[in-house]
């Protein structure tokens, strides 16, 4: 079962490498790079079930990596959001 | 057993909200398939702890409960706003 | 039973990989956030299978929750055109199909090589010195005890961001919504008790079982997002709080700096901590880190500096 | 004790699978998106409902059990309030509710092109 959770891990990070180096939109840029995030979040803890048990460590790891992911998504937005509304002023003022 | 194989049926009954998902035509209409996946992960979740015997999934589910709440609010204040009405974009209320 | 579950993950899988390729693909910019979300919630039924609880609670609230509402938000910000991503020259394919393949056999091999390690990792150590750690589950032991300082740094991160944030300019004023709308006080009143109370449970759980400071603070920090948006949270803007705001958001990296010297004092190493003392210590930790990391949350959602 | 209530719990949980088919039908095959809101509502938090209401039939505890029940309420409010909220957006951004007789031709051939 964990080998379906690793192709998928591979296949999601395959898809959103390309999406990252294509899209000419900074929305579309961090969507890309919020599903590479969970791909590599699905390929550790994937590893992590064995059938001897469950190592915590790998998932202590992605739960601080969920937190670091949502900081980047929030200060990117930001700056997307205000470079548009200084665009926006500049458009309107002159 | 029978919690599990319900739980696969709802999985599948999702399709139908990717496909409204993908066809739209409004945002309207995709927030409402995205509430309609919370509901069903919701049943899913249910129906797995009661099926597995672990009920640390329903903490799960109510987190994803509260937080379709959250999700709509975001939309109706903040994403379908006049702004999006003003600058000509009766294209976001009715695209297609 | 076997059989019924690897149809359950079969079309998990099915439904992730569609959910990606839509959120990357899709020229409409709305559908792609909104395939995003969605993938958010199968994700989190895809931590269920995977049996990583803590990480399904995390990315339920996380996740399919902040993050949507911060793309949300962005989107009503963002010119409805543009968006749609040029198409593919006839030149570019074969260097497209060549980086896709590239792509996935490195990651693949990474995947070949990750299964050639040692197993079961490092699950007995962590057995073996949980009895010490103050707590009784392993994944908030690792997270608070074991491995503080990446929870610390995290932290800290998550600190940066908002500096970075918030230095970008003055708070973005919303746009006014369509029409009035009555609801969403009331939606905020019905659900707020449940916003505080269902964090004070995940963290008096997360000593024994999934649960804990990160789920229990993007709850609270949810909360205070549609608090937000129901135009409640007055005070964030006002300049007398601003000292207060910036102590609170602060208060998690500070106490946690605090518990760390004084490991450094009391038994010679930062960040140790004393087994007498290592489950209440842990406690006050994850409060202010709760709390902390609910108010960075609503910080950024704010889009830039209050109060200016 | 509550033994007697566990093919009650099966019988609730089937039905409330059969709401749930019924509502995505419903999303499907409604022709805009007042109609659309009414399926998932009113069909599918009534499917959830019974499922919930199935399960906490068996939950081995009472606390299990209004667990369920909590979740079920939640969505309750979470979800009629949301409904609201975007029927009214919706109506103030200009998207009109469909009020044509049923059966008339163009019916089948309009929907979802506005």
């Amino acid at each position: 079962m964990s080998a379906l959770y690793l192709l998928l891990a591979a296949a999601l990070a395959g898809m959103a490498l390309v999406g990252l180096f294509r899209a000419a939109d900074l929305l579309r840029r961090v969507l890309a790079l919020n599903v590479l995030a969970s791909a590599i979040f699905l390929l550790l803890v994937a590893l992590a079930r064995t059938t001897e048990g469950i190592d915590p460590l790998p998932h202590a790891m992605v739960l601080t990596g969920i937190v670091v992911a949502v900081s980047t998504t929030a200060a990117v937005l930001a700056l997307t959001v205000q470079a548009q509304e200084r665009r926006r002023h500049r458009e309107e003022e002159p | 057993m029978f919690h599990a194989a319900i739980a696969a049926l709802l999985l599948l009954n999702l399709g139908v909200a990717l496909w409204r998902l993908r066809r739209g035509p409004t945002s309207a209409d995709r927030m409402l398939a995205a509430e309609l996946v919370s509901a069903s992960a919701i049943a899913v979740l249910l129906l797995l702890a009661a099926g597995l015997a672990q009920p640390a999934l329903v903490d799960v589910a109510l987190l994803v409960a509260l937080l379709a709440a959250v999700a709509t609010a975001n939309f109706v204040t903040r994403t379908w706003t006049l702004l999006h009405e003003e600058s000509g974009s009766r294209e976001e209320a009715g695209r297609d | 039973m076997s059989a019924l579950a690897l149809a359950f993950d079969l079309l998990l899988v099915a439904a992730l990989l569609w959910l990606a390729w839509q959120a990357l693909f899709d020229a409409h910019r709305f559908s792609a956030v909104a395939h995003f979300m969605v993938f958010g919630l199968v994700m989190s039924l895809a931590w269920v299978r995977l049996d990583a609880l803590d990480i399904a609670l995390a990315e339920a609230a996380i996740g399919a929750g902040v993050t949507g509402a911060l793309l949300l938000a962005a989107l009503g910000r963002l010119p409805a055109k543009a968006g749609h991503a040029p198409a593919w020259r006839r030149a570019q394919r074969p260097l497209v199909w060549a980086a896709v393949a590239t792509v996935v056999s490195a990651t693949l091999a990474l995947a070949w090589v990750a299964w050639q390690l040692p197993r079961p990792g490092l699950a007995g150590p962590v057995a073996e010195v949980l009895p010490h750690s103050g707590v009784d589950h392993a994944v908030t032991a690792v997270l608070l005890n074991l491995r503080a300082w990446d929870t610390l740094l995290e932290i800290t991160v998550m600190l940066a961001a908002v500096c970075l944030v918030w230095s970008l300019g003055p708070a973005l004023s919303p746009y006014a919504p369509a029409t009035a709308l009555p609801g969403l006080p009331a939606l905020t009143r019905l659900l707020h008790p449940l916003f505080v109370l269902v964090p004070a449970y995940l963290l008096w759980r997360g000593s024994h079982a999934p649960g804990g400071a990160f789920p229990a603070g993007a709850v609270l920090g949810a909360g205070g997002v549609l608090m937000v948006l129901a135009g409640a949270v007055h005070w964030v803007h006002d300049a007398r709080r601003q000292p207060l705001l910036r102590l609170l958001l602060a208060a998690g990296v500070l106490l946690f700096l605090a518990v760390g010297l004084a490991g450094l004092g009391l038994a010679g190493t930062f960040l140790a901590l004393p087994d007498a003392l290592a489950g209440p210590l842990i406690l006050a930790v994850e409060v202010a880190a709760a709390l902390s990391i609910a108010l960075m949350l609503m910080a950024f959602y704010l889009y830039g500096e209050p109060g200016r | 004790m509550t033994e007697w209530l566990h093919p009650l719990g099966y019988a609730l949980i089937a039905a409330g699978t059969g709401f749930f088919v019924a509502g995505n039908l419903g999303l499907i095959r409604f022709p805009d998106l007042y109609a659309r809101l009414h399926a998932l509502t009113k069909a599918d938090n009534l499917g959830l409902g019974l499922i919930c209401l199935g399960l906490a039939c068996q939950a081995p505890s009472l606390a299990a059990a209004a667990k369920f029940l909590l979740v079920w309420a939640l969505m309750l409010v979470a979800s009629s309030i949301g409904a609201t909220l975007i029927a009214s957006t919706a109506l103030a951004c200009g998207l009109r509710p469909r009020q044509q007789r049923p059966g008339s031709m163009e019916d089948d051939e309009r929907e979802d092109t506005p």
